[in-house]
């Protein structure tokens, strides 16, 4: 952690990673109780990476996201509500309910969607990079995906062309340790950080817990992108908290309580925060507290807005078929 | 076909898991390959308890990376193994075409008969999962239209088990398609060994006035359908197919023949899927036969929708079959 | 439609080089991306000219990866950009059918309409180019099933370069299938700017005794095989839908209640083919009206033989045709 | 050049690269003669790197081919009669006429198929090693591909499983500089070897032209992956000295006349092998010259084999579909 940062900063990086905690949470309940159809796929534990990187783009840069998407559309400025909303199916939700969780996308806030296909967005992230470059715009381009992503072709096929080019694209690259319930080491041979390297491609890896270092990793290949300096592969070393997905409770067969415990009590990206704040009394913990108050009151209001938005009428079914 | 012995009541996911824990015990040859099989027994539990009988070696938990792990399907079945690739949703085929259709389909053919590729690939299909589009598709009609591969269907835990093991045994390449929401659905499974031939229909109901044809879980659908339209007279037939290529077209015709009416059911999207060839295929055998045109349900012509209430908009339904059979039989 | 002014005969592949080159001037969000498509013009020749014109920054030469390529086409196209993807044959498209199903066809519909991909995939079909198995098949039958997807198939130089400008023009992904031994074709194309609208079939020559349906080269055996049928008296109509998803289902049906008689001719595989959709919605539609059963004519079920003694066994001839039609017109 | 190697053996390497040459050369005059319908990729310039590999192989090891294939086919052991009614779509060819040029299998030489996907083979060889592996065989699988096919996802895929489980397989790739007809620094960011290296895999680079260091690289990798010590990436240079295929008559837009030549006359691997042979006093020319001939008789005696061969029979065409 080596700039300078104000306290206000600092509390709005710790506010944006705590509306996704919150909002996660809420998403749990929401499962828990039979409100919310399907799954979802809990960012909590992640949060830092979605932060660290929205928070050194701009509002006209785009991302992509995965099936474990709600951190990286809150992050890049997403609604509480029409995030809500769109979990529950509702017709105010961000695609009028018919992408659910796994698709939320928002043109407003440069969300070029979620996608449900492992590695599916690669190719869509370096095209609007290729869209940037052709049209002389300065706009960067973030695809988010996880580190079982990694053994997807369309992945390489798509760097190929980002280093050949020159686009501007970073692939942010979550390693979460797992692919679903199978740690990644029985997947992935050699070196994560081997892949980029093929290429000739820039790479930084970077403690994905540490918001600070996430944000300044994430400036620095940002701002070469856009440059026109060429892509980057940014390393994000995390845990998610949760199971695989909202129903993945039993997960002692694949990992144990004790590494969750150590991350979740030592690694926990919130408290890394907070904490080296307080050391160095920055601030103290009620203002936390009252940001954490503030936040869950915004979330009990969207999930009751959300809850209480209509389904989308029956004939929204055969619309946006085309366009 | 053996004789079955015992029944008990089984689930469609146990009668799975069933078939290929014997053949594997049979034929040291078969062994699966696919993502989260091992341990987690599948994002579906199916495979539970293979890895701790069989090992890590033969039940190989794979990188995520479909059309990978179908070419070394096609490779090892080419050099002596028989394996069971596992797509985990039927929407991720779609990422191992080349190798499904340009290699295990062709490589017989192609070889004038020298090389075989006995490989079973098994995935999904089905909507109401809640899973949006990217998860909740039935995409069998694409496989069906490829020669040299084969495709079934089952609609029960009986066959389920029966045509996987047809399936595994087959020297020519098999796509298997079970609806996932069909894993928990119980039904009788005889206790002993017995196989169901591939391209042999099912009439799972005997009727004199309609024919249903019904695929995978739709056949459940038509069922339903038929008892409702027992309540005022109809008495309909429900024939399922369970192989879709090759298919038992004179199954097919000759019960359209006997009831003179047809239906036929598919959860495929309705445009150029399933329900097309099955229909065009009646249309033509028995139409000196036809007092009505035969009618098409298939999945709604859109992208699968996440909110429930559009969702189920879009699958076939019982009442909807009945309405149909009503018109086809002049009841409206 | 605008209207064509002066009239010149030019070749298929020259039609579909112009129907780029104008929209690439008029719209310079357009653009192209492929295999071999910049000085090599691409493997047939067909887009020579275009980089000299546009530069290599709007004809882009590509690594050989399909699906790369069409990932790349969809984010562009959602983007602001006009992206057409040229997968060099059809059989390629089974590296690139995740993009195409699982992103292409879905995003707009998945955003509730707030992002589209207004992109062009431009690819063959056909065989009989002593080119094997790989290289040979026409898939167009698996994206008519894809709800989201266009597919259009032109039959002539007019309606290719016509419908290609209209699919460049058009805000959702459209596939394009040229059959590749069409592209020295030639025919009449009006020197001026014209479109024509998709969704729209044509009917090629007008009959009142059969409707023969036949898509992209397919047209040329049914109109080949209308002459001979004409020389003994049976007047064929022949209707080419040109675009295939959406079907101008009207048309076709009007057609054959008119002659009461039907064959369908694709190129694809029979079976779950283009084929069985368009027959059962002509046995539908016009089933009071048939005299005889709705046949169809398809490539062999088999995976195409490189051979020629073989090949030309498994396209549907004019000779089949005829022979078909004159005993659905009970002249045999 | 460092093995001791007796004459015998030196001559075999020779005659196994002029069969390959004479095949060819009879196969572009058969296409210019429209005598073999469609088309073929030929194989000359690259001689060293099918003979020098196979040479390394035992009979019961097997290779995966590609569309420019017929090297690899007559290097691991193909006669030139059924090869020749192959490619005329004849009965007693290879696969009965069904597969033609880019798909000659044949079990008998080990020869799981040429493939004309390109990168289609490279989860099939990695499979067949897998097979070996489980089956406890010693054989060894090796993938032959051009450089192109490194752009596509399905290599990636592949590699990354064959290393993970060590398997016996080489990717061996051939960089004849082009992709069709463009350079490969138009399509390929990064270098070559970059790719084995992202997955931690034993690589190796050789001059392709060079028949001896291709079977001493070749040698050593084989060995390597039949000791169970894990698979290999065996990068050889090389150069076609025709196009693309046998109708790339003009290719002046792409590449020089110069640089053929310089290919042609500098680099020819038959060349150097003879020359290497003459320097050093171990033959003299006119052994060459009655290997030339002998096999130029072979291949002549194969073609009129060919041309007189009927076609498959009209049932043949529905015939093996299905096993
Ligand atoms: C193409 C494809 N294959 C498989 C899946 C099923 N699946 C969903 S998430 C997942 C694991 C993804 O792991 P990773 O990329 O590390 O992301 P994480 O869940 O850890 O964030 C798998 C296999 C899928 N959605 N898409
Ligand atoms: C998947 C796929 N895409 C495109 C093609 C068309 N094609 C045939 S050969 C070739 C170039 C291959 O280049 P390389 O791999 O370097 O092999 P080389 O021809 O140089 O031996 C291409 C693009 C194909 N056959 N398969
Ligand atoms: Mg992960
Ligand atoms: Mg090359």
């Amino acid at each position: 952690m080596s700039k300078e940062y104000d306290v206000e900063q600092l509390l709005h990086f710790y506010q944006q990673m705590f509306r996704i905690r919150a909002f996660e949470e809420k998403t749990n309940e929401l499962y828990q109780r039979a409100i919310m159809p399907g799954l979802a796929h809990l960012y909590i534990g992640e949060e830092a990476v979605a932060v660290g990187v929205c928070e050194a783009l701009r509002k006209d840069d785009y991302i992509t996201s995965t099936h474990r998407g709600h951190g990286h559309c809150l992050a890049k400025g997403a609604s509480f509500d029409r995030m809500f909303a769109e979990l529950l199916g509702k017709h105010p939700g961000y695609c009028h309910g018919k992408g659910g969780s796994m698709h939320i996308a928002d043109p407003d806030s440069g969300n070029l969607g979620a996608n449900a296909i492992v590695g599916g967005s690669a190719g869509i992230a370096t095209g609007a990079a290729l869209s940037m470059k052709m049209q002389g715009l300065d706009r960067v381009v973030v695809c988010f995906f996880g580190e079982g992503a990694l053994n997807e072709g369309l992945v390489y096929e798509s760097m190929n062309m980002a280093q050949l080019w020159k686009l501007p694209v970073i692939y942010c690259c979550e390693n979460n340790l797992y692919n679903e319930y199978t740690p990644y080491q029985e997947t992935t041979a050699g070196t994560f950080l081997g892949r980029p390297a093929a290429f000739g491609m820039n790479a930084v890896e970077v403690d994905g817990q540490d918001v600070l270092a996430v944000y300044e990793a994430a400036g620095q290949v940002i701002e070469r992108a856009r440059k026109g300096e060429g892509p980057s592969f940014l390393l994000c070393n995390t845990y998610r908290f949760y199971g695989h997905h909202v129903g993945d409770i039993d997960r002692s067969y694949y990992r144990s309580k004790e590494e969750e415990l150590y991350w979740m009590t030592e690694r926990d990206p919130l408290k890394l925060l907070a904490n080296w704040m307080l050391d160095r009394k920055l601030t103290d913990s009620n203002v936390f507290t009252q940001i954490e108050n503030e936040i869950r009151a915004e979330v009990e209001a969207a999930v009751q807005f959300a809850i209480n938005a209509p389904y989308p009428p029956k004939e929204e079914v055969d619309q946006h078929v085309y366009a | 076909m053996s004789t079955p012995n015992a029944v008990r009541e089984i689930t469609f996911g146990q009668a799975v898991n069933e078939a290929i824990a014997e053949e594997m015990r049979r034929d040291p040859r078969v062994f699966m390959i696919g993502e989260d099989i091992a341990e987690a027994g599948t994002t579906f539990k199916v495979l539970k308890g293979l890895v701790e009988e069989f090992g890590k070696e033969r039940i190989i938990d794979s990188p995520i990376a479909e059309a990978g792990i179908t070419g070394i399907g096609v490779g090892a079945a080419m050099t002596g193994m028989r394996p069971i690739v596992d797509i985990m949703f039927g929407d991720f085929i779609t990422l191992a075409m080349d190798q499904l259709v340009n290699q295990a389909a062709k490589i017989h053919y192609m070889s004038g008969g020298k090389w075989s590729v006995p490989m079973v690939v098994r995935t999904t299909l089905g909507a109401t999962r809640r899973s949006a589009a990217q998860h909740s598709q039935s995409l069998h009609a694409w496989l069906c239209h490829i020669p040299g591969l084969k495709v079934i269907a089952p609609s029960t835990p009986y066959d389920a088990k029966g045509l996987l093991k047809s399936a595994i045994r087959d020297n020519s390449p098999v796509v298997t398609f079970e609806d996932k929401m069909m894993f928990q659905l119980k039904g009788p499974v005889p206790e002993g060994e017995y196989t169901i031939p591939l391209g042999v229909a099912d009439i799972k109901r005997v009727g004199k006035d309609i024919t249903l044809v019904g695929t995978s879980s739709m056949v459940h659908v038509a069922l339903e359908a038929a008892k409702i339209l027992a309540e005022i007279g109809i008495e309909a037939e429900v024939v399922d197919p369970r192989t879709l290529k090759p298919l038992d077209t004179e199954t097919l015709i000759n019960s359209a023949k006997k009831t003179s009416r047809a239906i036929v059911i598919d959860e495929g999207h309705l445009s150029y899927g399933v329900t097309a060839e099955i229909a065009s295929i009646i249309a033509d055998g028995a139409f000196y036969y036809l007092d009505a045109p035969v009618k098409r349900l298939g999945a709604m012509d859109v992208p699968i929708p996440f909110s429930p209430a559009l969702e189920d908009l879009t699958v076939p339904t019982p009442a909807q079959v009945v309405e149909m059979a009503k018109t086809l039989c002049g009841r409206v």
